[in-house]
């Protein structure tokens, strides 16, 4: 462990050591306030960090992580979301009775679970990483006990995910039974060369997908995403559909990408399928749908099926086109979301359609957000999810992703249906429902989001560039 | 000179715009002024042109002056530009002439008329379309006059807009007139396709010079203008929107519907002769259509209730005797015809409208009678007018042009027996049925009393008409009455004159022949109806005069036929039936949603079974590829 | 001492696995839930012991302890919610736990 | 630079609108009011002094990188039938302002912001030379409209907002795909990837793929264009849409699918549409034919001035297959014309709306008597949509109909009948509506001087059209000659007749 790899670990230590120091804080004083400082700053430093260590990556520690831009950019992108998220928690939980605090400190060892996953390349970092992320979301989706919805929500979890992570495990087994060996860079050459008569390895991958595949919410796994996302209070939904799907959409695509899936025909064809099925299935459950939170549930299943696409481009853009996607997709989730969360009040969440009667009219800033979030969701052209969906179009059809493409054309337009229903409620006549005050924090979020949106949109030069330097593998 | 002959149709343009934009608010007096007087001084500005036009002609006979560069591209030129020449130069005196009387006699017809600057506008817009048609030098600018004239009708029937009937005729004359008119401009795209220029003289050499005799194109752009002639002249088979255009004032009758539009098919076909003389078959067609016409219109006029109708009928039937004439290659006569039947069928209407208007609206003549000694001056004038238009021999104009006429459909080199036997029955049907009109009117007891004498504005256009329906005729005198032919010298400087096929028979056996037989119609009429009203009343009741009554049927075969399929057809399918495909796949997404949300139930093991089926799924694949 | 071949290893883990599954499926009782799932952990971890042998590395044994850390805290935090359902909804019944659902009269 | 003001004056007007809105509702009318006016002086001056920039096709051209990794350019130019297409944009930008106005009162500052961006939007459209920007703005004007028709819309405007959004998000996103397809194969053979419009056009190709290609751009226009099996969107949105949002629906953004028709579709694919060229045509006579039987079946005024929209768009159609010189400065013409008319035609209804707040025909006859000025120039423009002569519809379809008859004799006759067609519903809106007995007595007054300059300023545009169409002509005879040079191509090599 040389001097140059304790540099690297500086970020993981630092969201590590973070909430030890708020445990001990709050054995001295249950204070709120300072909690939330605390987390804020410890984010902060964290973020900065990741620049002192920029010269010295990449460096691999021990076969169990492995720091390279890849890895910098995901953290970077986690801590800033986790961060977002933590301002927007803060009004959230303000009316709640007790235990406030643990929220913060659950909400690092989560996001020290993304780090990790982000940085994994061992199997026993994917699986501690991933543990650690789903036993915290276990709590914090069912944090709310005065509300019935959340602990529904949070045992639901907690069975699927230890289900998953089940899998996800014997698929670990089976194929270190055949490789002998947990780290990646043994396992890839094995995957990657391995033909027709590796049936360990194939099953053991295809156990893993399963893990995967639920994280992501993809279509044979999704069944819990309604609900969780609507039982669980609106900023761990934030949680689980930006930093989670993103951590381990980082993984997947690292790992799918060394192992070069896209020249196996197996894998092609799960690909291609759970792609399509998630993008229709996700689409046209949310056609009918009255709830905002579910109808974003569905949003995301059918966004992860869009996001699937790029793993089969077969070429470094492939890559580019994945992170531009996952940041854009979790912007434009912030700004959705947060706007669900500054309008929540003590009582309950502003999940029905008609709490957003008239919005426009009552509340244009909040609402003018919203519907920009919407509509890049949507992929209309002036917001970030159109450049996303073009580059995902684009290189699509360069490398002659014909039927991938095409559905998801098709998708996008059947998608629209239920955000142009949204929308139209947001500007339909007010109703006379009064709406909470939003906080200073909330207006931050809100504005960030909405430059991030439209700056995005309108000139992704920068970033693209960004993306191209940080995402060498 | 040239700038003058611009005038002439720039001044009832000028009248219709002073109108139309601040006629509500000035004094009908105003109104009436400039309408008749815009009107009145082109009508000068025509005789002072004509004097000159005529005295000393220019070099190529033909005055003519280009405004403005309408359309110029990719080879079709089109210009706003106007040619004077004898064809168009009676045309122009005749609209400018008898479109002024009528003016003149509208002002105390259309008197405390709330839309009196209305009409007026129209009738000025209508005399700056028709005067742009005759003048216009090539065919684009003659479609504008001619779709123009079309528009004026339209607004002019339905002037009276309050009563539906109304905006029904209107509308019927105006689409029935449409249809002629679209045949007309496919005609002319075929014209400037083969041809390459839409001037009218230009197209005429080019025609004589490419196209030989009887060559399918030439039948075929003839047959087009034909078809356009025949919608606007209200002639077999677009003859059913005439009668019902009787809905507008009478002085609307009598300009348009008498004088002037109606012949402006008869002008379209004289103005390009040289495609119908290179298209044989369609010049006999052009007769044949108008023997059959002046028959149908005639018996058809026998059978008539309301004065008006009766009018129409007898303007169908005499355009038919100019298209027989122009069929037979008789320009001149048929030209000579159209002069003559504006200046007494303008009469008869005029005098007509004012019987009408003394008997209060009354157009029923059953329920007229004995207004002999109650309007005197009317009964003279038209009494006059009936002669000629019953061509009483010698004395009337009607006579000298009907005689030419049928002269020629014997004798002239394309001429039939036949045509000149339908011309013969037709002489005789119109003097029975005007009579018989007369006598109704204006003899036996008066049924309804006349409440008030017509103003001195009504009887001088009237006296002038009638005065110029007993001179105009001896312009062109017969060979048999020492030949004089000012008018058809004057003509067949442009058009060609009448070939005749074979000499022996003479000319006064026909005139003789014709004159007998108009004065029998006479008597016939002054026998069923004076004499014994009983005969004539069996007639009325039998199914054939019904058949006769509603213009041989056509009204109901065309209802059948076009009107009814066509309203079947858009009720049937009222909202787009195309709609039900996008509304169908619709239905088909909400289908799979709702099949889908059936298995979102929140059962945590549903969750389960799903996930275990997925790990099947990936299996197989992961097994077998 | 007699080594039993390693497909009857890996299918015994494999069976074990299953009837996990199978429990999980089958059972109504969230507390009979949460232990077919430990079931499907010892057989994951029972995997990684059998790969450790055959590989003679001790790492599989590593990873056998990891697992089981893991699972217990995943059993804890699950007793604890099971704690709170009961005491909010009087049952232990899954199939109770089904008012987030897609409700029917959606527009 | 003067292109890209146009555009960035709108968008910024609009903001300052919507700002302004929550302060006052006269502001908002007035900035939209200035903004569109400076736009449309601009144009002016440019159509002035047009001599000025030579003859080559494009009079300004402006080019900047945006997204170079991609080989995006902002790459504006103006040519002869853009430059017209801009002057009509802007000339009913400004009546649409006028008219409303009165009509809208409630949240007047959004109203107004969304005007101007579908404006943008649409100048955009106009004006850009590289694909990615024109399907930028082809989906920019999309929003601003969905919420024209969402929010100020009549009863079911909802339905019809969703419907029109779906439409024609739909038929962009399948030209979308020909244009990236487009992108790649230009590409591979050359090298060069990028989107700009003047390098793509000599892309060669196989033909089915050409063919293919072209298939995905025609639908994004044929749908804009409305061409009958795709138009179901445009009766809903133009009867539920405020009196505005129909004149810019009806007079702009059909245009776009007719300019992209002759801008994108011809000269990028010349043998596919010289081989699509008949069924084109039928499409055409169909639209020409069933627009109008739909038409006068029709009670709601708006819906039956919507459907005479298809059938005069259907001309347009005709023209653009025919590949002449005469058809295409008549297609030129058609589609000035009918936006004036129509717009008009729209203004009029709105108006009428305003008065006694129903489109029923039934209820409606004999208004001449209340307000003759309504009634003269619905009258003018119910002639003008009829095709009379001395009018500007007229020279149009003339011209129109005298190309396609070279090209294709049948079709013009059907299309001819079109004709009768046109007068039957054009006289049926004027005596439903102003002529015959009173349904019902409705108390209203005439138009206000307001209203008399937005109809009069029509009325004389109508007239100068139909009397004096050579400036248009000339103006646009370049940019037609561009277009055709490309089927020139195709017909030598094909040998059939050259195109005169």
């Amino acid at each position: 462990m040389s001097p140059s790899d304790f540099l690297c670990l500086t970020p993981v230590m630092i969201i590590a050591g973070a909430p030890i120091l708020m445990m001990l804080t709050i054995a001295f004083t249950r204070n709120y306030k300072v909690i939330y400082g605390f987390s804020l700053t410890a984010f902060s430093i964290a973020f900065l960090s990741l620049f002192f260590i920029l010269p010295a990556i990449p460096c691999r520690i021990s076969t169990l992580f492995i720091f390279d831009q890849y890895s910098i950019l995901f953290s970077g992108i986690i801590i800033l979301a986790s961060l977002l998220i933590t301002l927007l928690s803060y009004d959230y939980l303000l009316y709640q009775e007790s235990e406030k605090e643990e929220y913060f400190i659950i909400l690092f060892i989560a996001s020290l679970g993304s780090l990790l996953l982000v940085a994994a390349s061992n199997f026993v970092t994917l699986f501690l990483g991933l543990e650690m992320l789903s036993i915290s979301l276990y709590v914090l989706i069912a944090y709310r006990r005065s509300r019935d919805h959340s602990i529904e929500a949070g045992v639901k979890y907690l069975i699927l995910a230890s289900v998953s992570s089940a899998f996800l495990l014997f698929g670990m087994g089976l194929i270190y039974l055949d490789t002998g060996s947990l780290e990646f860079d043994k396992i890839v050459p094995a995957l990657s060369s391995a033909d027709h008569s590796a049936t360990l390895l194939f099953t053991g991958f295809g156990m893993m997908m399963v893990g995967i595949g639920f994280k992501l919410a993809l279509v044979p796994f999704h069944m819990w995403t309604p609900d969780v996302y609507q039982g669980a209070p609106v900023p761990v939904t934030t949680y689980i559909a930006t930093v989670s799907k993103g951590a381990v959409m980082a993984l997947l695509l690292r790992f799918f990408f060394a192992i070069r899936g896209f020249q196996n025909p197996g894998f092609i064809l799960i690909i291609t399928i759970l792609a399509i099925l998630s993008m229709f299935v996700g689409n046209l459950l949310a056609l009918r749908q009255q709830n905002i939170k579910r109808i974003l549930a569905y949003s995301s299943i059918a966004n992860m099926g869009y996001l699937l696409v790029t793993l089969l481009i077969g070429n470094e853009t492939g890559i580019h086109a994945a992170i531009f996607y996952i940041v854009s997709y979790i912007i434009t989730s912030l700004g959705a979301f947060g706007v669900i969360t500054l309008l929540s009040d003590r009582q309950n969440d502003a999940d029905k359609l008609e709490n957003y009667k008239g919005l426009f009219w009552k509340r244009p800033w909040v609402a003018i957000v919203f519907t920009l979030s919407l509509l890049s969701l949507a992929g209309i052209p002036l917001t970030t999810g159109f450049i996303a969906k073009f580059y995902i179009v684009f290189t699509g059809i360069n490398s002659g992703l014909w039927l991938l493409v095409i559905s998801l054309i098709i998708n996008s337009v059947i998608g629209l249906y239920y955000y142009l229903r949204v929308i139209t409620a947001l500007f339909s006549p007010a109703n006379e429902e009064k709406l909470p005050p939003v906080s200073l924090a909330g207006h931050l979020v809100l504005g960030i989001v909405a430059v991030g949106i439209v700056w995005l949109g309108v000139n992704p030069e920068g970033f693209l560039s960004l993306i191209a330097h940080f995402s060498v593998l | 000179m040239t700038l003058l002959l611009a005038l002439i149709p720039i001044l009832p343009l000028f009248g219709f715009l002073v109108l139309s934009i601040f006629g509500g608010r000035l004094p009908w007096k105003v109104v009436a002024t400039i309408g008749t007087g815009s009107v009145g001084l082109s009508a000068l500005l025509t005789l002072i042109i004509g004097t000159v036009f005529l005295s000393l002609p220019s070099p190529d006979g033909v005055y003519a002056v280009n405004l403005w560069e309408w359309i110029n591209t990719g080879g079709l030129t089109a210009n706003i530009s106007f040619r004077l020449d004898a064809l168009s130069l009676v045309f122009i005196f005749v609209v400018t002439f008898v479109g002024f009387l009528i003016h003149v006699y509208s002002v105390e017809f259309m008197k405390g008329d709330e839309g009196f600057s209305r009409f007026f506008a129209y009738m000025n817009l209508f005399v700056f379309s028709m005067l742009v048609l005759v003048l216009a030098d090539n065919l684009l600018l003659l479609y504008l006059g001619w779709e123009g004239v079309g528009l004026c009708s339209y607004l002019l029937i339905g002037f009276w807009y309050k009563e539906p009937a109304n905006g029904y005729a209107a509308r019927k004359a105006f689409i029935i007139t449409r249809v002629g008119d679209t045949a007309m401009i496919i005609g002319l795209f075929l014209l400037f396709i083969n041809l390459g220029t839409l001037n009218i003289n230009e197209l005429m050499q080019q025609a004589s010079l490419k196209w030989a005799m009887g060559s399918p194109l030439a039948l075929l752009t003839a047959a087009l203008l034909l078809g356009g002639a025949v919608g606007k002249s209200a002639q077999l088979p677009l003859q059913t929107w005439l009668p019902d255009a009787m809905a507008g004032p009478s002085p609307v009758s009598a300009l348009i519907h008498a004088a002037t539009m109606v012949t402006a098919g008869v002008y379209l076909i004289a103005r390009t002769h040289v495609l119908f003389a290179l298209a044989p078959a369609v010049q006999t067609a052009v007769a044949v259509i108008g023997a059959l016409t002046l028959l149908l219109a005639g018996f058809s006029a026998l059978t008539q209730h309301d004065l008006k109708r009766i009018l129409a009928y007898s303007t169908i039937s005499q355009i038919g005797y100019m298209f027989l004439a122009l069929g037979v290659g008789a320009w001149s006569a048929a030209i000579f015809h159209f002069m003559v039947h504006a200046f007494f069928k303008a009469l008869l209407f005029l005098a007509g409208g004012a019987v009408i208007l003394l008997l209060h609206e009354e157009h029923d003549i059953f329920k007229m009678g004995g207004l002999r000694k109650k309007m005197p001056v009317i009964f003279w004038t038209f009494l006059i007018g009936s002669a000629s238009l019953a061509a009483l021999p010698l004395i009337t104009a009607g006579f000298y042009s009907k005689d030419q006429i049928l002269w020629f459909a014997w004798s002239a080199s394309n001429g039939s027996p036949w045509l000149w036997a339908a011309g013969f029955v037709g002489a005789f049907l119109t003097s029975l049925y005007t009579f018989r009109m007369v006598f109704i009117t204006f003899f036996g007891e008066t049924k309804t009393e006349p409440d008030h004498q017509p103003g001195k504005l009504i009887v001088i256009p009237i006296v002038i008409l009638a005065v110029f329906s007993l001179l105009a005729g001896f312009i062109e005198l017969p060979g048999s009455m020492g030949s004089f032919h000012l008018f058809s010298d004057v003509l067949n400087t442009l058009l060609p004159s009448v070939i005749l096929s074979h000499e022996n028979v003479s000319e006064i056996v026909f005139q003789v022949l014709a004159s007998v037989i108009s004065l029998s119609g006479i008597y016939l009429a002054y026998v069923l109806y004076l004499k014994k009203p009983a005969l004539a009343g069996s007639f009325n009741k039998s199914r054939i005069s019904n058949f006769f009554y509603s213009g041989w049927g056509f009204d109901r075969v065309y209802d059948i036929v076009f009107v009814k399929p066509v309203v079947w057809l858009a009720d049937i399918d009222k909202n787009d039936f195309i709609d039900l495909f996008s509304k169908g796949i619709a239905m088909v997404t909400i289908f799979f949603n709702k099949a889908l949300s059936l298995m979102q139930n929140g059962k945590v093991r549903w969750a389960v079974m799903a996930l275990a089926i997925g790990i099947v799924f990936i299996l197989t694949i992961m097994m077998n590829l | 001492m007699v080594t039993i071949p390693i497909e009857i290893q890996i299918l015994f883990a494999a069976s074990l696995f299953l009837l996990g599954l199978i429990g999980l499926l089958v059972r109504r009782n969230i507390i009979f839930m949460l232990m077919s799932i430990e079931v499907m952990f010892n057989s994951a971890g029972l995997v990684f012991i059998i790969a450790g042998s055959r590989w003679g590395q001790t790492d599989g044994q590593v990873m056998f302890i990891f697992i089981l850390a893991v699972a217990a805290a995943e059993v804890s935090v699950g007793l604890a919610l099971i704690l709170q359902m009961f005491h909010h909804y009087k049952t232990l019944d899954a199939d109770e736990l089904s008012k987030l659902r897609d409700s029917k009269n959606d527009s | 630079m003067i292109l890209l003001d146009l555009i960035l004056i709108l968008l910024t007007g609009g903001l300052l609108a919507w700002i302004t809105g929550k302060w006052s509702s006269i502001l908002p009318r007035i900035i939209s009011f200035i903004a569109i006016a400076i736009d449309l002086l601009l144009t002016l001056s440019i159509f002035l002094k047009q001599e000025g920039f030579g003859h080559t096709a494009w009079l300004i051209n402006y080019r900047t990188n945006w997204i170079p990794s991609f080989g995006i350019s902002l790459h504006l130019a103006l040519d002869g039938l853009s430059l017209l297409l801009l002057l009509l944009t802007f000339f009913l930008g400004l009546l649409s302002v006028l008219i409303s106005w009165k009509e809208i009162r409630e949240r007047v500052g959004f109203f107004h912001f969304n005007i101007l961006w579908i404006l943008a939007g649409i100048a955009g459209v106009f004006l850009s030379m590289d694909l990615f920007l024109f399907y930028f703005f082809w989906e920019l004007m999309l929003v601003p409209m969905y919420f024209l028709i969402g929010i100020w819309g009549h009863e079911n405007r909802t339905y019809a907002s969703y419907k029109f959004f779906l439409y024609t998000q739909a038929s962009g996103l399948l030209m979308f795909l020909s244009i990236l397809a487009l992108y790649f194969i230009h590409g591979r053979n050359t090298g060069i990837f990028t989107f700009d419009y003047q390098e793509l056009l000599g892309t060669s190709m196989s033909a089915p793929i050409a063919f293919l290609l072209m298939l995905g751009f025609l639908a994004a226009f044929l749908v804009k264009l409305p061409i009958v099996p795709l138009h179901n969107w445009l009766p809903d949105a133009h009867t539920e849409a405020p009196t505005a949002g129909s004149v810019i629906l009806a007079g702009l953004m059909l245009k776009t699918g007719a300019y992209g028709l002759l801008r994108f579709v011809i000269p990028l694919f010349p043998e596919a549409s010289v081989r699509f060229a008949p069924a084109g045509m039928i499409l055409g006579v169909i639209g020409i034919l069933y627009g109008a039987k739909l038409a006068f079946a029709q009670t709601d005024l708006k819906r039956l001035v919507a459907y005479t929209s298809v059938s005069h768009m259907g001309f347009v159609m005709l023209g653009v297959f025919a590949f002449n010189t005469i058809a295409y400065q008549g297609v030129v013409m058609q589609i000035i014309a009918h936006a004036i008319s129509t717009g008009a035609l729209f203004i009029l209804v709105g108006q009428l709306q305003e008065r006694i707040h129903t489109r029923d025909l039934n209820l409606m006859g004999g208004l001449w008597k209340q307000t003759p000025v309504m009634g003269a120039m619905g009258l003018i423009f119910a002639m003008a949509s009829l095709g009379l002569p001395g009018l500007a519809n007229f020279v149009a379809e003339f011209l129109i109909l005298t190309g396609t008859f070279r090209a294709n004799i049948l079709m013009t006759c059907l299309a001819s009948i079109g004709l009768v067609a046109a007068t039957i519903y054009s006289l049926r809106i004027v005596q439903k509506v102003f002529l015959g007995k009173e349904a019902t007595v409705w108390k209203m007054k005439d138009l206000s001087i307001r209203e008399k300059i937005v109809c009069g300023s029509l009325v004389i545009v109508v007239f100068w059209l139909g009397l004096f169409p050579q400036p248009v002509i000339n103006t646009a005879k370049p940019s037609v000659i561009k277009t055709l040079n490309s089927i020139e191509q195709v017909s030598i090599n094909q040998n059939t007749n050259p195109i005169p």
